[in-house]
C-alpha cells in the first residue's frame, strides 16, 4: 500500500513539474529544414507518392533494417525463451475443440484477410500502410487459422525458409544500393517509374514485399511458439 | 578503407543466413561463426591502422543522400579502437560460449549473439539520435533473447526486471527525440550538438531531461540499477561478459556523442553516485556474477564520472575522453576475462559468506594458467599497474587533483578501495593453497585435548580443522571446454601488453620492464621445469647485476637503498638453494618485487614511483598468498597496502605533482623548491603532506593500522618472511627519505606533521614490542618485532636532523641485517622442527649450533646489546632524540626497547635452550644454503660493530646535501652535542673483559663433567618429560597480568567494528535493490525527477 | 698513555671495588640479619664462599653455552663497571669511560644478564627460565622510571657523559642532582631498589631460595665467578648512582675520594637495605605495576619539568 | 491541438505509469507498459503536426506541388512506425518471460517473482 502512495506522490510530483514546460508549446506552420527538404524533394527524387514511406524505407532505412532485425531477434528470442522447456505439448493435452462458429469463419476469412495483408505491403509506396503493417495483418490470419483449428501444425521450415530468404533479400537490396546506385539501401538501381503507379519507387515495393513477407512469418512464429509451449505446466 | 556499412549489413546478413550455415552441419556453423567475427575484427584493425596514418573519418551516408536527410554512419579512431576491442571481445567471448563442451550456444543463440553484434556496431558508428534507439533496442532485445536460455531459472524473473527497466528507457528516449526533433528539426547528431541555441524554452528542457535520463538508465546508474545486477547473478556468466563488456561499452560511446548537449556538473554527480554505490552494496556480494556486476555498473560510473571530466566549460578538456576510453576498453576486457573464469569455474561464491567458512570458492591452485589469468584479469579490473586501466586512472585523479575536486577525488579512490576489498577477497578464495580456510590472521594455539562437543573447530587440532573447513579445490574436469580458457588468457594478454605499452608510452619504460621481464621470464622457466635451485641462482645474479648498474647512477640516500635492497635481498635469496626443487612463481615474484625496489630507487617521476610502489606491492602480496595458511593474512596486506597507495595517489594530485620534486631524479628542484612549492598550495599542500604520512605509515605497519602486518610476514613462507620484513618494509622507509624535508612542512602553526611521526614511530614501537612479546608463534614474534624496529626508524627519521636522520638510514640497514637473520635462522629450525610454535621446541643448541650463534647475534644486535651494531643505533637515536628534546619519546624508546629483550630472550630461550623434546633427538643443523645469508650477515653486522665509521660516515655524506651536521669524529669516536661512543673501543674492551675471565675459569675449573640432559637438580627428582620441564608457553604471562587491559586487541577491535559497519551499511545500501520491478521503476522515475530538478536549478 | 699504564690502572680499580663490595655485601648481610633477630654471617664471608667454590676439584657443566654464561656474566659486571668513572678526576678510576657514555653504560647491564640467562637456560632447569622471565620483566618496568630520571638528569646538564654529569655537580652540596633535580632523583633511586633486586622486588631471586635452581646448577668455579659478578656488578651500580644523583666522588687526594666514594655508596646500600627489611616481597605483576605507576609519574614530570 | 495532444499524450503516459507501478498482476504490468508505449506513439505523432497540416501522400487531393505547404512532417510517422513495431517486439518478449515466470513460480504476482535481490 505505501508503496502505492509513494508510485502516485511521484507521478503526481514529476507531472507537477513536467505539465508547466507545455506552456510556450504552440501550433507549427513551417516545418523544420529537414522534413522541409523531404516535402520538396522526396516525392520527386524516389518516385514514392507516400511519402512517409519514402522516408522510412529510403532516407532512414537504415531505422526500418534495424526494426526488421529487432522484430527478427524478438522471434528468435521467444523461440528460445521456450524452446528450453521440454516439449511436453507432445502429450498434447485435451484442448477445447474450436466451436463451429470460429472455425467456419476463420476458414472463410483467411484468404480475404492473406489478400488484404499483400495488398497492404505491396502498395506500401502509395497509401497508407507498408511491409509491417502487411505482414501484421498475414500473421493474425495465421493467429485466426490457428484458433479455427484450420492449421494444426506448423509449417517450421517453411516459415525458417522464408524468413532467411526475406532477411538476406533485404541485406542484398541494400547492397545493391550501394553497387549500384548511390548508396546503402538506394532503391534508386530500378526506375523510379511514374508516381503514383505500382511500379514506382525503384526498390521501395520490393522491400516492403520482403519485410511483409519476414514480418509475417516471424509474427507466426512469434504465435507459434507461445501457443505451443505456453501451456506446459 | 572498407564503409562502415558493410560491418553492419555483414553481421546482419550473417545473421539471417546462419540457419543455412548450420544445416550444413554444427562444426560448420560455428567455424563460420568464428571466421565471420574474425573478419569483422580484421576490418576494424584494418580502420585503426588506416585512421592512424592520417585522414578524417570514415563515413558513410546511406540511401545516397547525406547527413541531415539520411542516416549516416561515421567511424573515427576512436570508434575504431572502440570496435576492435568489441569485436575481440566478441571472438573470444563466442569462441568460449560455443566450444564449451556442455550447452555451446548454437541456432538462434548465435543468431542472436549476432544481432547483439549488429546492434553494438550500430551503437558505436551511428550519427543519428533515432538510430541510436533502434540500436539500443536491437542489442536489448538480443540480450533478452539470449538470456532466455540461461540454465538459471530466476533469469526470467531478471529480463523481466531489465525489460520493464529498458522499457522505460527506451521511452524517456522517445520522448527525448520528439522534443529535441521539434526544437531542431533533424534528428542528425551533429547538427543538435551544434543548435545549443535553439535549447531555450520548455520543450528544450524536456528534451534535454529525458534524453539524458534515458541514456544514464541505460548505462545502468547507481543507484537506479538493481535489475542490471539480476541480471548479472541469473545469466549464464558468459553472456553477462558479453553483456558487461559489449552492450556496456557501446552505450559509453553514445553518452560520448551528446556529451556537447550534457551538463559536466550534472554528469559527475551521477558519475560519483553510480561509482561509488555499487561498490559499497558489492561488498557483501556472495554471488559472484552479482559482485562483478556491481564492479561493472560501479566501473561504467567511473567512466561517465572520467567523461565529465573532459566535458566543455572544464578547463582541462582534452585529456578525459582518451582517459575514458581506455578505461571503458580497460574494463570490458577484464571483466570479460573475469566471467569467463566464472563461467569455467561454475563457482558462484565469492567469499564474503557469513557462514564459519565463509563460502571461499574453490582454489585454483595447480592450474597455474586458470589462476594467473585470474590474477591478472583482476589486477587489471582494479587499475593497477601495469595494465592499461592504471594509466587511465592516473590520469583522472591527477585532472581531479588539479582541478581541485577533491570530494570527486575522494569518492573516486574510495569507491576503488571498496572494490580492492571485494575483488580481491574473491582473488585470495581462488588462488589460496588447498587446505588453506583462509581465516588466519594471528598465530594459532592448537588445544591440548580435542574437543569432541566444539563443533565450531575454533580450537580444534590443525589437521581437523583443515580437514573440516569446507575447503574445495577446483577439480579437472570442472572447467568447461577449452573455449574459455583460450578467451581469458587472450584477454589477460591483450591487457597486459597494452598496459606495457602504454607504460612505455608513459616514459616509465625501462624500470618497468625490467620487473615484468623478471616475472615473465622466470615464470616461463616455471613452466619448463627448471629448479628453483638454478632460477635461484640466476635470480641472485640478475639482482647483483640490476644494483651492480643502478649504483654508479645513484647518490644520498636512493644509493644507501638501493644497495640495502639489492644486496639484501640476492643474498636472502640463496636460502633458496635449498628446499623443494619445484615452487612455482616464487622466484619470479621474489624477484619483481626486488626489482621493483631497485626501480623506486631511480624513479625520476612520481608516476614511476606510484607504478614502481604499485608493482612491489602486488609482487608482495602474491609472495605471501603463496604461504601454506598465507590467503587472509595477504588479504588483509592487499587491502590496507592499496589502501595506503591510494592515499599516496591523492596526495600526488592534490598537491599537482609537485611533491617528491625534491626527493627523485638529477634534474629534480632541491628540497627548499618543493617546500615552497607546496607551501603555495596552503592547505591542500599540508594535507596532502598529512595522507602521504598516512600512505606511507600504513605501509609501515604503524600502530593502528598494522593489522596486515603479522599474518602478512607470519604466513608468508618460512623464506619469504625474511625478505618481506627485512626489505620490503624499507620501502615506505625510503619514501620517508625520498620525500626529503616535506614531513617538515606543519600542519597547523601549532603541530607539526614530524612531531606526530614521531609519537606514532612510538607508539608503533612500543606495541609491537609488547604483542610480540604475547606471541607463542615465532613467526608472528618476529613480525611484530619488525612493527616494533621500523617504528624506531619512523622515530628517528621525524626527528628531522642530520643525527635523526643518520640514525633512521643506520637502523635500516641494521634491521634488514639481523631481522634477515633472524628469519631465515628461524626457517631454517622451522623447516627441520616442523612447527612453528616456540613452546614445542628446545634445547635444540646441541642439534643446531650454527643457528643457535647465528640467533644469538642477531639478538644481540637487535636488542641494542653492546658492543655489536645494535647498540649504535641505540645510542645514536637517544643521542638525536634528547638533542631535538624529545625526552619522552626518548624514555619510552628505552622502555620499549627493554620490552624488546625479553621476547628476544624468550625467542632464544625457548628455541635453543630449555629441554629437547624427544622428537627433536635427531633433527639435523639447517640447511647449508639457508645459513650462508645468515654468515654473510654476521660478516657484516661485526664489521659495522667494529668500525662504526665505515658506515655511518656515508651515511653522513648522504644526509648532508639535505640537512647539515653537528656530528664530529675523534678516531673511531663519534661526538654529537651531548656525548660520544667508540664503537672500536667498546669492542676491544669487551674482548678484554670476555676473555680474561673465560682465561680464569679454564684455569680454575678443575674437572667439568659434562651431563646429559634431565641431569639438573630437580628436587632429588628426575623431571618426567621435557614437555613439563620446559618453561615456554605463556612465558611472560605475569607481564601481562601486570598490564591488564592495556593488552586487550583495541584496535583489533577498533577494525573489526569498521568492518561490521562497512557490511552493515553495505546490507543498508543494497536493500535498496528490493528485486521487485516496480521499486525500479520508481527508481528509474525519481532518477529522471532528480535529473529534472537539476536542469530546473532545484539541485546544485 | 700506554697500554700497560692502562691495563694496571684497570687492574688496581677493579681490586678496589671487588674487594670493597665483596665487604659491602657481607657488611649488608649481617646489617639484614640484625633487623631480623639474628647473628648473621661474619663480614668476611663472600671471601670464603668465593675462594672455597674457586677451589672446588669437579663440577658440572650441562654445554657450551652453559660453560659460557659466567664468563658472559662477569664480563657483563666488569664492562659495565669499566665504563663508569668512578672518582673525578682520577686518571686511575677512570677506566674506559672514554670509550661511551651514559647510554653505554645503561644497555652494556643486559650484556651480562642476557649471558647468565642464556647460559642458565642451557641446563634445562625450568625455575632459571621462571627467574629470568620475572627479572627481565621487572626489569623493563623500572627501566621506564630509570630512563626518565636519566634523561632528566641529561637534559638539566645538556649532556650524556657521566664525567661531565659528575663536573656539573661539583663546588657544593646544593649542586647535587638530588637537590637541584630531586624529582629525578627520586625516580632514580626507586628505580635503584628494582635494579638491586632486594625486598619488596626480590621475587626474582625466590626460585633460588630454595636449594633447586640455578646456584645449585652453577657450582664450583662457575658460582664462584657469578659471586665475584655481583660484588662487582653492585659496587658498579652504586658508583654510577652515585655519580648520576650524589654529586660522584672527587676530591685532590685519591684517598678521601675513595672515602668519599665508600661513603656514599655505602649509605646508598643501607638505603636498598633498609627498604628490604621493611616491606614483604611483591608479585612480578605488582611490581610491574609499581613501577610504571607512581615513580614513573615523578619521573614525567621531571622530564616535562626540563621540557619547560 | 499540438500541445493538447501533448498534454493527452502525458496523460495517457502517466495513466500507464501508474498501473506499471502499482498493479501486482505481471499481465496488468506489461498492460501499463503499452499504455506508457502508445502514451509516446501519440507524443511523437503531436511532434509532427502542423497546422491544418495533412498526411504527406501525393494522391488527388494532395498534389505534389502543395506538399511542401499542407503535408504534415513525414519524419516523426515514420519514427512511430518503427516505435510501434519495436514495442510490439518488447511486449512479446515481456509476456513470454511472464509466462516463463508464472510456470517456475506458479504466481502471476509480481510479488512472488523477485527472489534474486540485494
Amino acid at each position: 500500500m505505501i508503496k502505492r502512495v509513494f508510485a502516485l506522490a511521484l507521478i503526481v510530483v514529476v507531472a507537477f513539474f513536467v505539465f508547466p514546460l507545455f506552456a510556450g508549446i504552440g501550433e507549427r506552420t513551417d516545418l523544420g529544414p529537414v522534413a522541409t527538404a523531404y516535402l520538396e524533394e522526396g516525392a520527386r527524387a524516389l518516385g514514392a507518392a507516400n511519402l512517409v514511406t519514402a522516408v522510412v524505407v529510403t532516407y532512414r532505412g537504415l531505422d526500418t533494417l534495424g526494426e526488421v532485425t529487432v522484430l527478427f531477434a524478438a522471434s528468435a528470442g521467444v523461440a528460445l525463451v521456450f524452446g528450453t522447456l521440454a516439449r511436453r505439448s507432445q502429450v498434447e493435452r485435451r484442448r477445447r475443440p474450436p466451436s463451429e462458429l470460429l472455425e467456419t469463419g476463420a476458414s472463410l476469412l483467411l484468404p480475404i484477410i492473406a489478400t488484404f495483408g499483400v495488398f497492404v505491403f505491396v502498395h506500401g509506396h502509395l497509401t497508407p500502410g507498408g511491409g509491417f503493417q502487411g505482414g501484421v495483418v498475414v500473421a493474425s490470419g495465421v493467429l485466426l487459422s490457428f484458433l479455427g483449428g484450420t492449421l494444426t501444425h506448423t509449417p517450421h521450415r517453411l516459415l525458417g525458409a522464408l524468413e532467411t530468404v526475406a532477411g538476406a533479400g533485404y541485406v542484398a537490396i541494400g547492397l545493391l544500393g550501394i553497387w549500384l546506385a548511390a548508396g546503402f539501401l538506394d532503391p534508386r538501381f530500378l526506375p523510379s517509374g511514374e508516381i503514383g503507379s505500382l511500379f514506382s519507387g525503384g526498390a521501395i515495393p520490393l522491400i516492403y514485399v520482403l519485410v511483409g513477407v519476414k514480418v509475417g512469418a516471424e509474427l507466426s512464429g512469434v504465435i507459434d511458439a507461445m501457443r505451443h509451449r505456453s501451456d506446459v505446466s | 578503407m572498407v564503409s562502415p556499412v558493410y560491418l553492419i549489413a555483414g553481421a546482419l546478413g550473417f545473421a539471417f543466413l546462419y540457419p543455412v550455415f548450420e544445416a550444413a552441419g554444427r562444426r560448420v556453423g560455428r567455424g563460420a561463426a568464428t571466421a565471420a567475427i574474425a573478419v569483422f575484427l580484421a576490418v576494424t584493425v584494418a580502420w585503426i591502422l588506416g585512421l592512424a596514418a592520417g585522414g578524417g573519418p570514415i563515413v558513410s551516408h546511406t540511401a545516397g543522400f547525406a547527413a541531415p536527410l539520411s542516416i549516416d554512419l561515421m567511424v573515427t579512431l576512436t570508434d575504431a579502437v572502440v570496435l576492435t576491442v568489441i569485436n575481440t571481445v566478441a571472438l573470444f567471448g563466442f569462441v568460449a560460449m560455443a566450444f564449451r563442451r556442455e550447452s555451446g550456444w548454437m541456432g538462434k543463440q548465435v543468431v542472436l549473439f549476432f544481432v547483439l553484434l549488429v546492434g553494438s556496431y550500430g551503437l558505436v558508428m551511428t550519427r543519428d539520435l533515432f538510430n541510436v534507439f533502434v540500436f539500443m533496442e536491437i542489442s536489448g532485445i538480443a540480450v533478452f533473447g539470449l538470456l532466455g536460455t540461461s540454465r538459471d531459472g530466476r533469469a526470467f524473473e531478471a529480463g523481466f526486471k531489465y525489460m520493464v527497466a529498458s522499457a522505460l528507457a527506451s521511452i524517456f528516449f522517445l520522448i527525448g527525440v520528439a522534443f529535441v526533433y521539434r526544437s531542431v528539426g533533424s534528428l542528425n547528431i551533429a547538427d543538435i550538438n551544434g543548435s545549443a541555441h535553439l535549447f531555450v524554452d520548455g520543450t528544450a528542457v524536456l528534451a534535454l531531461v529525458f534524453l539524458t535520463t534515458a541514456i544514464l538508465v541505460e548505462l545502468k546508474p547507481a543507484p537506479a540499477n538493481g535489475w542490471a545486477l539480476d541480471i548479472y547473478e541469473a545469466a549464464d556468466p558468459g553472456l553477462s561478459a558479453l553483456l558487461s563488456a559489449i552492450n556496456a561499452t557501446a552505450m559509453a560511446m553514445v553518452l560520448t556523442r551528446v556529451l556537447p548537449l550534457l551538463d559536466p556538473r550534472l554528469l559527475a554527480v551521477a558519475g560519483v553516485a553510480a561509482f561509488a554505490v555499487p561498490h559499497i552494496q558489492a561488498l557483501r556480494q556472495e554471488s559472484l556474477g552479482r559482485m562483478l556486476g556491481y564492479s561493472s555498473v560501479a566501473q561504467v560510473g567511473l567512466v561517465v564520472l572520467a567523461l565529465s571530466v573532459g566535458a566543455p566549460g572544464v578547463p582541462f578538456a582534452g585529456i578525459a575522453l582518451p582517459a575514458a576510453i581506455v578505461l571503458l576498453l580497460n574494463h570490458a576486457l577484464a571483466k570479460a576475462g573475469l566471467f569467463w573464469i566464472a563461467s569455467a569455474l561454475r563457482d558462484d561464491r565469492t567469499g564474503s559468506g557469513e557462514a564459519p567458512e565463509r563460502a571461499w570458492p574453490a582454489s585454483l591452485r595447480g592450474r597455474p594458467v586458470a589462476l594467473i589469468a585470474a590474477a591478472m584479469l583482476a589486477l587489471a579490473l582494479l587499475g593497477l599497474p601495469p595494465f592499461p586501466g592504471f594509466w587511465a586512472k592516473w590520469n583522472v585523479v591527477t585532472t581531479l587533483g588539479a582541478s581541485q575536486s577533491y570530494v570527486i577525488l575522494a569518492f573516486v579512490l574510495g569507491g576503488s578501495l571498496l572494490e580492492v576489498v571485494y575483488i580481491m577477497r574473491w582473488l585470495v578464495g581462488v588462488s589460496r593453497s588447498p587446505g588453506d580456510d583462509a581465516t588466519t590472521v594471528a598465530e594459532r594455539i592448537p588445544a591440548d585435548f580435542a574437543a569432541p562437543d566444539d563443533a565450531s573447530g575454533a580450537d580444534a587440532d590443525e589437521e581437523g580443522e583443515i580437514a573440516g573447513a569446507g575447503v574445495a579445490v577446483a577439480q579437472e574436469g570442472e572447467i568447461v571446454g577449452a573455449g574459455a580458457a583460450v578467451a581469458t588468457v587472450a584477454a589477460a594478454l591483450v591487457l597486459l601488453i597494452s598496459g606495457l605499452m602504454a607504460g612505455w608510452g608513459a616514459g616509465v619504460g625501462v624500470p618497468l620492464f625490467i620487473v615484468a621481464g623478471a616475472l615473465i621470464a622466470f615464470a616461463l622457466l616455471d613452466a619448463v621445469w627448471i629448479p628453483v635451485a638454478v632460477q635461484a641462482v640466476l635470480a641472485v645474479g640478475g639482482v647483483g647485476a640490476y644494483t651492480y648498474l643502478l649504483v654508479p647512477r645513484l647518490a644520498g640516500a636512493p644509493l644507501v637503498f638501493a644497495l640495502l635492497f639489492g644486496a639484501g635481498g640476492a643474498v636472502q635469496m640463496i636460502a633458496f638453494l635449498s628446499g623443494p626443487a619445484r615452487r612455482p612463481g616464487l622466484v619470479s615474484l621474489t624477484t619483481a618485487m626486488i626489482a621493483a625496489l631497485l626501480g623506486l630507487t631511480w624513479a625520476d617521476s612520481p608516476l614511476a614511483l606510484f607504478v614502481l610502489w604499485e608493482l612491489m606491492t602486488i609482487s608482495s602480496f602474491l609472495l605471501v598468498l603463496r604461504g601454506h595458511r598465507g590467503a587472509a593474512g595477504a588479504f588483509r596486506y592487499i587491502v590496507f597496502s592499496l589502501g595506503s597507495a591510494f592515499l599516496m595517489l591523492a596526495a600526488f594530485a592534490v598537491s599537482n605533482l609537485q611533491l617528491f620534486a625534491g626527493g627523485f631524479g638529477a634534474a629534480a628542484p632541491g628540497p627548499g623548491e618543493a617546500i615552497a612549492s607546496l607551501a603555495a598550495l596552503g592547505r591542500a599542500g599540508s594535507i596532502s603532506v598529512l595522507l602521504l604520512a598516512l600512505a606511507i605509515l600504513t605501509k609501515l605497519g604503524s600502530v593502528g593500522v598494522h593489522l596486515w602486518l603479522p599474518a602478512g610476514y607470519a604466513e608468508a613462507e618460512d623464506d619469504v618472511s625474511g625478505l618481506l620484513s627485512s626489505i620490503l618494509s624499507k620501502a615506505g622507509v625510503f619514501l620517508l627519505f625520498g620525500g626529503a624535508l616535506i614531513f617538515a612542512v606543519p600542519l597547523t602553526p601549532r603541530i607539526g606533521i614530524d612531531s606526530l611521526l614521531g609519537w606514532i614511530g612510538v607508539a608503533t614501537a612500543i606495541a609491537g614490542a609488547m604483542m610480540a612479546l604475547f606471541q607463542e608463534d615465532i613467526k608472528y614474534s618476529l613480525a611484530y618485532s619488525s612493527m616494533s624496529q621500523v617504528g624506531y626508524i619512523v622515530l628517528a627519521f621525524a626527528i628531522m636532523s642530520h643525527l635523526g636522520w643518520v640514525t633512521g638510514l643506520y637502523l635500516s640497514i641494521t634491521h634488514m641485517l639481523f631481522k634477515g637473520m633472524l628469519f631465515l635462522g628461524i626457517a631454517g629450525v622451522v623447516s627441520r622442527t616442523g612447527t612453528r610454535l616456540m613452546y614445542q621446541m628446545g634445547g635444540l643448541i646441541k642439534r643446531m649450533p650454527f643457528s643457535f650463534i647465528s640467533v644469538l647475534i642477531a639478538i644481540i644486535a637487535v636488542s641494542g646489546v653492546p658492543p655489536l651494531s645494535g647498540f649504535g643505533g641505540k645510542w645514536l637515536l637517544y643521542s638525536a632524540l634528547l638533542e631535538r628534546g624529545w625526552y619522552l619519546q626518548a624514555a619510552l624508546a628505552l622502555f620499549s626497547s627493554g620490552v624488546a629483550f625479553l621476547y628476544l630472550f624468550r625467542l632464544i630461550h625457548t628455541i635453543f635452550l630449555g629441554q629437547r623434546k624427544a622428537e627433536h633427538d635427531a633433527v639435523r643443523e639447517a640447511p647449508l644454503a639457508v645459513l650462508i645469508p645468515q654468515y654473510l650477515f654476521i660478516v657484516a653486522i661485526m664489521a659495522i660493530s667494529m668500525y662504526p665509521n665505515v658506515i655511518i660516515k656515508p651515511l653522513q655524506t648522504a644526509i648532508e646535501p639535505i640537512l647539515a651536521g653537528a656530528v664530529s669524529w675523534e678516531g673511531y669516536a663519534v661526538i654529537t652535542s651531548l656525548g660520544y661512543w667508540n664503537g672500536n673501543a667498546v669492542m676491544y674492551v669487551t674482548m678484554g673483559v670476555f676473555i680474561a675471565p673465560l682465561i680464569w675459569l679454564l684455569v680454575v675449573k678443575g674437572r667439568v663433567y659434562r651431563v646429559e640432559q634431565f641431569n639438573i637438580v630437580y628436587a632429588a627428582e628426575r623431571p618426567h618429560t621435557p614437555q613439563s620441564t620446559h618453561y615456554a608457553y605463556n612465558f611472560y604471562g605475569h607481564y601481562k597480568k601486570a598490564f591488564g587491559r592495556l593488552t586487550e586487541p583495541w584496535i583489533e577491535r577498533f577494525w573489526n567494528a569498521v568492518v561490521d559497519l562497512t557490511r552493515s551499511t553495505s546490507h543498508v545500501f543494497r536493500s535498496w535493490n528490493t528485486g521487485n520491478p516496480q521499486t525500479y521503476a520508481f527508481q528509474i522515475v525519481l532518477y529522471l525527477f532528480l535529473v529534472l530538478l537539476f536542469f530546473r536549478g532545484v539541485v546544485l | 698513555m700506554t697500554v700497560l699504564t692502562k691495563a694496571f690502572y684497570t687492574l688496581v680499580s677493579l681490586v678496589v671495588i671487588t674487594v670493597y663490595s665483596l665487604l659491602l655485601i657481607g657488611t649488608m648481610a649481617r646489617v639484614r640479619a640484625k633487623a631480623q633477630g639474628r647473628i648473621g654471617q661474619p663480614a668476611y664471608q663472600p671471601f670464603i664462599d668465593i675462594i672455597k667454590n674457586n677451589s672446588l676439584r669437579t663440577g658440572v657443566s650441562h654445554g657450551v653455552m652453559f660453560f659460557l654464561g659466567p664468563v658472559f656474566r662477569l664480563a657483563g659486571g666488569l664492562g659495565t663497571y669499566l665504563f663508569i668513572p668512578v672518582i673525578f678526576g682520577s686518571a686511575v678510576f677512570a677506566n674506559f669511560s672514554f670509550a661511551g657514555d651514559l647510554l653505554l653504560v645503561m644497555y652494556f647491564i643486559f650484556f651480562g644478564q642476557l649471558g647468565m640467562a642464556l647460559g642458565a637456560g642451557e641446563s634445562g632447569h625450568p625455575y632459571t627460565a621462571i627467574g629470568v622471565a620475572r627479572g627481565l620483566a621487572q626489569m623493563t618496568a623500572f627501566e621506564l622510571p630509570f630512563a626518565l630520571s636519566v634523561i632528566a638528569v641529561a637534559a638539566q646538564h645538556g649532556t650524556l657523559s657521566i664525567t661531565e654529569i659528575v663536573a656539573a655537580q661539583q663546588g657544593g652540596v646544593a649542586n647535587w642532582v638530588a637537590f637541584t633535580n630531586p624529582l629525578a632523583m627520586i625516580a632514580g633511586m626507586i628505580a635503584f631498589l628494582g635494579m638491586s633486586g632486594g625486598n619488596p622486588f626480590s621475587v626474582v631471586l625466590a626460585p633460588q631460595e630454595i636449594p633447586i635452581g640455578p646456584p645449585t646448577e652453577m657450582q664450583s668455579s662457575f658460582l664462584g665467578m657469578l659471586q665475584t659478578n655481583r660484588a662487582i656488578f653492585n659496587g658498579a651500580k652504586m658508583v654510577l648512582f652515585m655519580n648520576l644523583f650524589w654529586g660522584g666522588a672527587a676530591h685532590e687526594s685519591l684517598i678521601v675520594a675513595i672515602l668519599i666514594m665508600v661513603a656514599k655508596t655505602f649509605l646508598i646500600y643501607l638505603y636498598v637495605t633498609i627498604v628490604g627489611a621493611s616491606f614483604p616481597r611483591f608479585r612480578t605483576e605488582q611490581s610491574i605495576r609499581f613501577f610504571i605507576g607512581v615513580p614513573t609519574v615523578i619521573g614525567v614530570i621531571a622530564v616535562v619539568l626540563q621540557m619547560v | 491541438m499540438t500541445q493538447g495532444l501533448i498534454i493527452l499524450s502525458f496523460a495517457l503516459m502517466a495513466i500507464g505509469m501508474w498501473g506499471l507501478m502499482s498493479r501486482r498482476h505481471l499481465i496488468r504490468i506489461i498492460i501499463g507498459f503499452s499504455l506508457v508505449d502508445t502514451g509516446v506513439h501519440l507524443l511523437l505523432v503531436a511532434v509532427g503536426y502542423r497546422e491544418s497540416g495533412t498526411a504527406p501522400i501525393v494522391s488527388d487531393r494532395l498534389p505534389l506541388e502543395l506538399l511542401a505547404r499542407r503535408g504534415v512532417d513525414p519524419v516523426p510517422s515514420a519514427l512511430v512506425l518503427t516505435a510501434i513495431v519495436i514495442g510490439l517486439a518488447v511486449t512479446a518478449l515481456m509476456l513470454s518471460f511472464a509466462v516463463r515466470m508464472y510456470q517456475r513460480t506458479r504466481s502471476i504476482y509480481i510479488d512472488k517473482n523477485k527472489e534474486l535481490r540485494w
